[in-house]
């Protein structure tokens, strides 16, 4: 076990310095974001003193030890056109992402799980059919395009809910949170429905499988024969076997989720860190960029080792040693 | 004292392979479909009533027209209406199924022969190999395809060749991944020490008789993942940064119109999206099939 | 009553000295003033300066509005006027810095507290349009103060219109009414400004009421909002004049090539002809009225009708595919050749499908065009460094001298002269007339010179003129706006009808 | 074994060791932990065994004795940790490419799985066919042909060449996995539970194969199996293997008339017979102790009847109790025997 | 007239399970009958395919669809199982019957801990607390021989070995203190001495609680020394049918006998093993009459009938042609 949260540490210290070295000589080569922002009337020489302020006129590697060096001080730099420094931006952003995030895996487990459970324990009756072929159109579908066509439909058409934007945000444990307030739900309900659509899809596909599997194993049948009702076996057996790889996944696809976010806030006007580091890429603010990036990378090894732990804490047999099997 | 064997009738793979494949509608619906749809892309400039590509032939006094509406010169009918630069739909539609075709396949073949070469050795050497590649491996798994896609095509600009480029960059690793587990699963069965003990080099082994072991679960991955590069270049088009807009593909179609849907010009977005939706949904589908197929735990009883 | 406007621009930073981007200047002017304003026309009006007269070729001496507050009660004098000219230069760390307004001027002083007295190096005419941009802070708030003490709101403290309440950084800016402005007491109490980056969603959240007004209306939605009775547009034709940058350098031009892909050894582009030629091959009425959806008109100045400067002699170049054509011939291309545009497809309205309808016309006349589009931030730094061979610009300005010497101007790098002379156009007289028009303090005699060089760069084709954007507001029945040519929103010209 | 003739194949004092391969961090964590120690596993410990050219050695013992271990070692799948394997007197890790090739051709090993041991998307044709073709000792035109003669040669059709591994019966597909093993002509077999999966009626068939290519061939086996009962029939002699240690050797009839260690007789005892006569069951008390963590001394102490202090210390050496039958147990010593 | 006493704990009769499969259907328990009596063990031997553990589902009421019992009765303690419905089924299952597997590894849930696994079995039958519950299972895995079973209770089912697993589902399987318990080959996958350990623990175990016990096995001489009665299947059908004493002594059907004389055992060390010729045929391509014939030395004609099952000898055979010299 400490080997493992080691191996575990020193891995996502190598992911997030390699992270920062690409996206570093990445947001380098895609353009200067001088050129971008300063003022159509500046001079060169106004534009030389911009560039020069901001280190830019070093060579890269300079930049980046620079920047190394800030890092190891906590300062990952400071925003562009913020003003403001990257990771406090991001961070002021990040609750707003993983209130959504969240929420979409909420959607996706709640529904997923017990509709992929029906798909698997009647695979050939009409309403596991449906679930399926369903399923299919939620992994087929392109987020942006539902996203749309849910404001169409529910913002526009309907009028039921807002058709983007986060709603009034209360403070949970010095976090804002939207969800505590009847407009904060309305407003996170497409975009979390949005985000989730692939997800539900996921988790019933995976639900189906696990549990068209777990159905076939031994251990079902002796708990039949051991006289259990079928409520208990579907609800205690199979379920908590099918938990095993749905939580693995599932956190896996945080990450994914994560990074989908982008298309939804961009979509439903979402004040999240996906439609900062959209506009951040428009503008090549690279800190912000890279700042993201790195935050992002955090968050994913933070989740897969959550999820290794849930993991561990699930299916008993699974030990941690940090070895890939 | 040869045995007559009754036991299982003789049937060659393929065959076994095709008659369990179709004997569920819906698998067999959905590659009727796919079919298609690949027949209807691959012949696109015969069964396309414009060259959509040829600008010299759009007239913007044709933009916008609703579906059936005669063109301005009367030279043809915009069966699916006409665009915002004039361009027939259902021409846009069909060479916009070739590129996002030709993005998906590409793409997934790219990253999938990566991929699979890179997962097999890691698989079957192990050791010191197997480290390294499964830490890059590792890296680049913490990195969402679409944020990779993205990134790589902000650094290098549209086009369809930086497209697939970007997108096999961003999935190669699954494959690696899958394939190395694979390779890792099967080098354990005893056909390999067999193969072994028969004294057989390594690299026989591993293209031999690893490697067509481990290609079922990997194609499976690779249907699927055709269907993902789809939807991602759509979603990187609608975002603004996927292929020149005189060569649109379905996703850039879609999100050309969007805007024109809630004007009631509805034809714009939704018959690409709906091209879309079958696109996508009839490869999942097939892929789905092909899994259950090719996966013997979910397959019934021998007969 | 409060006001909720969908605006399509992120705000970075409430310091209105910090970066020279349009939104940042927008929100700035609810709070702040600048000495000359901007009317809805684009003139020059009376803003703290009740009036500005050259006393001499190079001292210009401006009347401060006596009795003018601060949000925080304090009164406004010179020594505030002289402390926010001085701090664009003194602000460290600002990407967009708003220097190039006060560079020219080299003295300042304040004969008395509603005096102040600006001296440049050289004859300027235009100082009194570069004091329209730059903002008058409350020195006493802001002399210690950075750019992160304004974002929080603390000494966000102007005397325009409205006061901060509240920064909901991506989110939303909350205001409530200066109930001591010094203008005309705008109409709501509170104004609630919403960011709503992406058209459908703004367009939505107007549709559903979530938002009382819109701006930056995406075209294909303007028909739908006339129709629906709950709903009206204002709209107004825009400063922003987009156009198409010629590469007319003497090398081969990296884009233009024969129709197999080889490339051309002359540079076609820069015989006049052919830039003609390619003008008339473009039909603007189509193009205004199709592809722009009725919101552009066609433009033949770099400026638009109405702006300083602008040329009403200069007629829109007329559609004549079969003059194009002979006049390609004439230069020597009866067969054409082949060019690929570029152009954004994130900036200006309908960007990419501006290009995508100039490759259509150029195609109709031989030229095998093709389209490549990008995002700004990648575009601008190629465009830039002169990689392309014809590539789309847009330029929004409230001076045409101002705007000819930046876009035509021969580039310098040591004068800011054409640096975003993207087609290296260089003319002598242009830039000698441009030049005396800048110097000139007398706005006749230098809206002349300005015009007579406008003629001169665009009968040469040094840019070709597409057309002016229009700029649009859509908002629910009963409110009005007072359109505005620099597309700006602000709250306070927001009425009820 | 006989005195004078080299044995085929012989193991050396061979000891094989599983050990996990523990890196940087985790030493680093054990260093803190104090659980530095990584884990090993003792799957075989100084085995000593020879093979007589022509004979056939029974290897029996439980589950993780290490049977399987020895004969991959023995096939060259393995290589031992210390102790050296004999081919031919000579030793395996000293041969020169060709001979050690001229070596891994001549021993084959015979799997248990005739699911899992047959690649199942080639063709029969190409699993027999392949290594002769590839090792030179065919030309790959001849390849059906000669594929065709080792499949007559196991007592299968030549006709089913062409087919898939799924298509044959278990039975059908253990002589496959024999055929593919006898087309590099071997010397010697290790058959690793070879007929363990096989149904009953089936086993017959496979064992009088074993036997009828012994006999033609002059093939030497080295037979694994845990049913005592095949072991005794086809086995000249027996070796019992417990945790890792050879306990006893003896010739069949010698062992199954006198077993002398406990553990194999307790072994023969759980034996089940076709004999009616009621039988009691309760032999040996306590489960298989885990190769990882073995007991100390004589491996079988916890478990074994007669256990005495010195047991728990000292691992007792195989000593010969008998002409040509070796075993290892304490009670030896007393020089009276075991008691019973 | 019989007495309560004297009726037997299981009969089954005519059992007959069919399955629907490509071309038509597929019987793997055609016409089964045989019968238990209170602590009694009976073997069911027959090789892989012969339809051992179908007959196993169907006693139990669990042959997943689209298999169904298509005739025969199966009268347990006097009632028909046949009639009753799944929850009824369901109530006498894991109580009165109860029903342990081939592999160890796998009949365990991995993610339960075994205390959870027992409880569930126990309060699922009747209306105890769950300390009491406990107690009772922790009394059943003493009872099976499991070292301090209250740690044990504690654990999750891969901190066991196999034996101690198979223990475990034994200890489950008797927790109820059933009538009945069907073992699907419960040894195996086990080594010799554990199974010798586990065969005798069951064997006292039956004894003394009266326990009705069915013993699924492919190998006779597992049976030998332990079971009452055997009855060998074939391919669905019980061929023969008595005590062990009679049928492994001397075997009438010309399976049983083929089977008992390939024994290694039986046979001179190193000599050719006697063989049965083929194999097993698959269900969907039986003969028709008896299944047996076309590998057996001494069918005719009269073999393309059904032969019917008969008493003779002391036995129930189903066979046209018995082998009659004595010893095999
Ligand atoms: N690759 C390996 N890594 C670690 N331990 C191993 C490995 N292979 C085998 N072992 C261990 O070595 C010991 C001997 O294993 P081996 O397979 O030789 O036993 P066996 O006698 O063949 O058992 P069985 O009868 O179950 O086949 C066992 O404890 C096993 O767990
Ligand atoms: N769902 C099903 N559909 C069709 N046939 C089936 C089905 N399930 C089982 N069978 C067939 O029923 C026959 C009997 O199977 P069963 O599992 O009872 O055999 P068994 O005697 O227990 O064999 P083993 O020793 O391998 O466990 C087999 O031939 C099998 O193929
Ligand atoms: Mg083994
Ligand atoms: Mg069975």
């Amino acid at each position: 076990m400490p080997a493992f949260l080691l191996r575990r540490l020193l891995q996502s210290a190598v992911v997030l310095l390699a992270m920062s070295l690409l996206v570093f000589a990445g947001v380098h080569a895609i353009g200067n974001p001088v050129d971008v922002l300063i003022s159509p009337d500046a001079s060169q020489a106004e534009r030389a003193r911009v560039i020069a302020s901001f280190g830019l006129d070093q060579p890269l590697w300079r930049q980046y030890l620079l920047f190394l060096k800030n890092a190891v001080q906590g300062d990952i730099g400071t925003s562009y056109i913020y003003a403001t420094p990257a990771l406090g931006l991001i961070l002021e952003r990040l609750p707003a992402t993983l209130e959504l995030a969240l929420a979409a895996i909420f959607i996706a487990v709640a529904f997923g799980i017990p509709l992929g459970l029906w798909a698997g324990l009647r695979p050939d009756g009409v309403i596991g059919r449906t679930i399926m072929a369903a399923s299919i159109l939620g992994v087929s579908l392109p987020t942006f395009w539902v996203g749309l066509m849910l404001i169409m439909l529910f913002a526009v058409q309907l009028g039921w809910l807002p058709a983007g934007g986060r709603g009034p945000t209360t403070l949970l444990l010095g976090v804002p949170v939207s969800f505590l307030s009847i407009e904060g739900l309305r407003h996170l309900l497409l975009p979390a429905v949005n985000l989730a659509l692939v997800n539900v899809a996921l988790v019933i596909r995976l639900a189906r499988a696990g549990t068209l599997d777990a159905m076939r194993q031994d251990y079902v049948k002796f708990a039949r024969a051991k006289g259990l009702s079928a409520g208990r076996i579907v609800g205690v057996h199979v379920l908590k076997n099918i938990l095993v790889p749905i939580v693995t996944v599932v956190a896996l696809q945080f990450g994914a989720v994560i990074a989908f976010s982008i298309v939804t806030e961009t979509v439903f006007a979402w004040p999240g860190m996906g439609k900062l580091i959209i506009d951040s890429i428009r503008v090549l603010d690279r800190p912000v960029i890279v700042a993201y990036m790195m935050l992002v990378a955090a968050l994913f090894v933070a989740i897969n080792l959550a999820a290794d732990l849930v993991y561990s804490a699930l299916d008993p047999r699974v030990r941690l040693t940090g070895e890939d099997t | 004292m040869a045995i007559a064997t009754h036991q299982v009738p003789a049937m060659s793979p393929s065959r076994r392979f095709a008659r369990e494949f179709f004997s569920k509608r819906i698998a067999t619906g959905s590659f009727v479909l796919l079919l298609l749809i690949l027949l209807a892309a691959l012949f696109a400039p015969l069964l396309s009533p414009q060259d959509p590509y040829d600008l010299a032939r759009l007239d913007l006094l044709d933009a916008r027209l609703a579906p059936g509406t005669m063109s301005g010169d009367g030279s043809l009918v915009f069966l699916l209406g006409s665009d915002a630069q004039g361009r027939d739909m259902l021409s846009a539609m069909l060479y916009g199924i070739r590129i996002s075709v030709i993005v998906g396949i590409a793409s997934t073949a790219i990253a999938l022969a990566v991929g699979l070469a890179l997962g097999l050795l890691a698989g079957y050497r192990g050791g010191r190999i197997d480290a390294v590649l499964m830490r890059v491996v590792d890296i680049q798994l913490s990195f969402p395809s679409i944020l990779i896609a993205l990134v790589l095509l902000a650094l290098s600009g549209p086009g369809l060749g930086k497209i697939i480029a970007a997108l096999a960059a961003a999935q190669w690793a699954y494959y690696a991944r899958t394939a190395r587990s694979a390779a890792l699963v099967e080098r354990r069965k005893e056909y390999i020490e067999a193969a072994t003990c028969l004294g057989l080099s390594g690299t026989r082994i591993m293209f031999r008789h690893l490697l067509p072991n481990c290609l079922p679960p990997l194609v499976v991955v690779a249907a699927l993942q055709v269907a993902a590069a789809i939807s991602l270049e759509a979603t990187l088009s609608f975002l603004g940064l996927g292929l020149p807009v005189t060569e649109p593909s379905l996703g850039l179609l879609i999100a050309n119109g969007f805007e024109y849907m809630l004007s009631g010009k509805y034809w714009i977005s939704l018959f690409p999206g709906v091209a879309l939706l079958l696109l996508v949904a009839s490869i999942t589908l097939v892929a789905d099939r092909l899994r259950d197929v090719l996966n013997p735990r979910l397959q019934g009883p021998a007969p | 009553a409060e006001l909720r406007i969908g605006l399509a621009a992120d705000v970075s930073s409430l310091d209105p000295h910090y970066l020279n981007i349009a939104p940042n200047i927008a929100l700035s002017t609810h709070l702040f003033d600048t000495l000359v304003a901007v009317s809805p026309d684009g003139q020059l009006v009376p803003g703290l300066a009740i009036s500005w007269r050259a006393v001499d070729a190079t001292t210009w001496e401006l009347k401060l509005r006596p009795g003018v507050k601060f949000h925080d009660g304090s009164e406004l004098t010179a020594d505030d006027v002289l402390f926010s000219l001085d701090r664009p230069a003194a602000l460290v760390g600002s990407p967009g810095p708003f220097t190039s307004y006060t560079r020219q001027i080299v003295a300042k002083d304040a004969p008395d507290r509603h005096t102040v007295r600006l001296k440049t190096a050289k004859a300027y005419g235009p100082l009194p349009l570069d004091l329209s941009s730059i903002f008058i802070v409350s020195k006493r708030a802001a002399q210690y103060a950075s750019t992160a003490d304004f974002n929080s709101g603390k000494v966000a403290i102007g005397s325009g219109p409205y006061r901060f309440a509240r920064f909901l950084r991506g989110d939303r800016i909350e205001l409530v009414r200066n109930e001591h402005y010094w203008g005309d007491k705008p109409a709501w109490d509170k104004v609630s400004l919403r960011i709503l980056t992406s058209n459908a969603p703004r367009l939505a959240a107007l549709l559903a009421g979530d938002v009382d007004a819109i701006e930056g209306v995406p075209a294909a939605h303007i028909e739908r909002i006339k129709a629906d009775p709950k709903f009206r547009l204002e709209q107004k034709v825009s400063w922003r004049t987009i156009f198409w940058h010629l590469d007319q350098s003497a090398r081969p031009s990296p884009f233009v090539t024969d129709k197999a892909g080889k490339q051309l050894p002359e540079n076609p582009l820069r015989d006049m002809r052919v830039r003609r030629a390619i003008s008339m091959a473009i039909d603007r009425k189509a193009l205004t009225s199709r592809t722009m959806e009725g919101l552009a008109v066609p433009a033949s100045n770099l400026v638009a009708p109405g702006i300083f400067g602008h040329n009403p002699a200069l007629p829109v170049e007329k559609y004549d595919p079969d003059g194009a054509r002979k006049l390609l011939a004439e230069a020597g291309y009866p067969d054409g050749f082949a060019l690929i545009l570029h152009g954004t497809n994130d900036r200006y309205i309908n960007d990419a499908a501006v290009v995508q309808t100039t490759a259509q016309y150029l195609n109709r006349v031989g030229i095998r065009a093709q389209v490549q589009t990008m995002p700004l931030s990648i575009y601008f730094g190629r465009a830039r460094k002169g990689e392309f061979s014809a590539a789309l610009l847009g330029w929004g300005s409230l001076a045409g001298d101002f705007a000819l010497r930046t876009v035509v101007g021969t580039p310098n790098p040591q004068t800011g002269w054409g640096s975003w002379n993207w087609g290296k156009y260089s003319n002598g007289m242009v830039d000698a007339l441009v030049r005396s028009a800048l110097s000139s303090v007398a706005p006749a005699e230098r809206e002349n010179a300005a015009r007579q060089a406008a003629a001169l760069a665009l009968g040469e084709y040094a840019i070709v003129p597409l057309h002016h954007q229009v700029a649009t507001w859509a908002m629910r029945k009963g409110l009005q706006y007072t359109a505005r040519t620099d597309e700006f929103t602000f709250a306070h010209l927001f009425h009820p009808q | 074994m006989n005195g004078q003739q080299v044995p085929i194949l012989a193991f050396d004092g061979v000891s094989k060791a599983y050990v996990r391969p523990v890196d940087a961090a985790a030493r680093i964590a054990g260093m803190f932990s104090g659980a530095g120690s990584r884990p090993v596993v003792h799957a075989l410990e100084r085995v000593t065994l020879a093979v007589g050219e022509g004979e056939v050695v029974g290897l029996v013992g439980e589950s993780g004795s290490g049977k399987s271990t020895l004969g991959r070692i023995a096939t060259g799948l393995l290589k031992p940790t210390s102790g050296a394997l004999l081919w031919r007197g000579q030793d395996v890790a000293a041969m020169d490419g060709k001979a050690r090739r001229a070596k891994q051709l001549a021993a084959q090993l015979i799997f248990q799985d005739p699911y899992a041991s047959l690649n199942p998307r080639m063709r029969v044709a190409d699993i027999v066919g392949e290594a002769p073709v590839a090792h030179g000792l065919v030309p790959s035109r001849e390849k059906n042909e000669y594929a065709a003669a080792m499949l007559q040669r196991v007592g299968l059709d030549a006709a089913m060449l062409q087919r898939y591994p799924h298509q044959f019966s278990g039975g059908q597909r253990a002589r496959i996995g024999i055929a593919r093993a006898l087309a590099v002509r071997p010397q010697f077999l290790v058959c690793d539970e070879a007929v363990a999966a096989l149904d009953v009626s089936i086993q017959a068939q496979v064992l009088n194969l074993f036997m009828q290519l012994r006999a033609e061939l002059g093939l030497s086996y080295l037979f694994i199996s845990h049913d005592l009962g095949v072991v005794r029939h086809v086995a000249d002699r027996v070796a019992v293997l417990y945790l890792g240690r050879i306990v006893e050797v003896a010739p069949t009839e010698e062992l199954f008339a006198r077993a002398n260690h406990p553990y194999t007789v307790t072994l023969l005892a759980s034996m089940p017979t076709l004999e009616v006569t009621a039988k009691r069951h309760i032999p040996i008390s306590g489960e298989v102790p885990s190769s990882l963590g073995p007991p100390s001394g004589c491996h079988f102490h916890p478990r074994c009847p007669h256990a005495m202090p010195r047991c728990r210390q000292e691992a007792p050496e195989l000593r010969e109790v008998a002409p040509g039958h070796w075993a290892a147990c304490h009670l030896n010593d007393g020089g009276g025997g075991i008691q019973r | 007239m019989k007495s309560q006493a004297d009726l037997p704990t299981l009969a089954v009769s005519g059992l007959t399970t069919e399955f629907p499969v490509a071309g038509g259907i597929v019987r793997p328990v055609d016409d089964v009958s045989f019968e238990v009596r209170r602590g009694q063990i009976m073997g069911l031997v027959g090789e892989s395919g012969s339809g051992k553990s179908m007959t196993a589902w169907s006693i139990m009421g669990m042959v997943d669809a689209p298999g169904r019992i298509s005739a025969g009765s199966i009268v347990f303690q006097g009632g028909d199982l046949r009639t009753l419905d799944e929850r009824a089924l369901r109530a006498l299952r894991g109580d009165r019957i109860a029903m342990i597997f081939q592999d160890p590894a796998t009949s365990l849930n991995p993610v339960l801990r075994i205390d959870t696994q027992m409880i569930e079995a126990i309060t699922a039958h009747r209306p105890v607390g769950r300390r009491a519950a406990r107690e009772m299972a922790r009394e059943a895995l003493a009872r099976v021989g499991i070292a301090s079973p209250e740690e044990r209770l504690l654990a999750y089912p891969h901190q066991f070995s196999g034996g101690m697993r198979q223990r475990v589902a034994i200890a489950i399987a008797m927790l109820n203190r059933p009538d009945l318990i069907i073992c699907d080959e419960p040894t195996t996958a086990l080594d010799v001495t554990i199974q010798s350990q586990i065969l005798g623990q069951m064997q006292a175990l039956c004894r003394e609680a009266g326990t009705a016990l069915v013993w699924i096995t492919h190998d006779l001489s597992v049976v030998a020394g332990f079971a009452d009665t055997v009855a060998v299947m074939y391919a669905g059908r019980i061929v023969e049918n008595g005590t062990v004493e009679r049928v492994l002594r001397h075997p009438r059907h010309p399976y049983t006998h083929g089977l008992i004389a390939s024994a290694p055992s039986r046979n001179p060390r190193g000599q050719p093993l006697p063989q049965i010729p083929g194999m097993v045929p698959a269900l969907s391509a039986l003969p028709d009459g008896c299944t047996f014939r076309n590998r057996c030395a001494r069918a005719t004609e009269v073999c393309r009938r059904v032969p019917p099952l008969e008493m003779l000898d002391g036995r129930q055979l189903r066979c046209f042609h018995p082998v009659m010299e004595e010893g095999a």
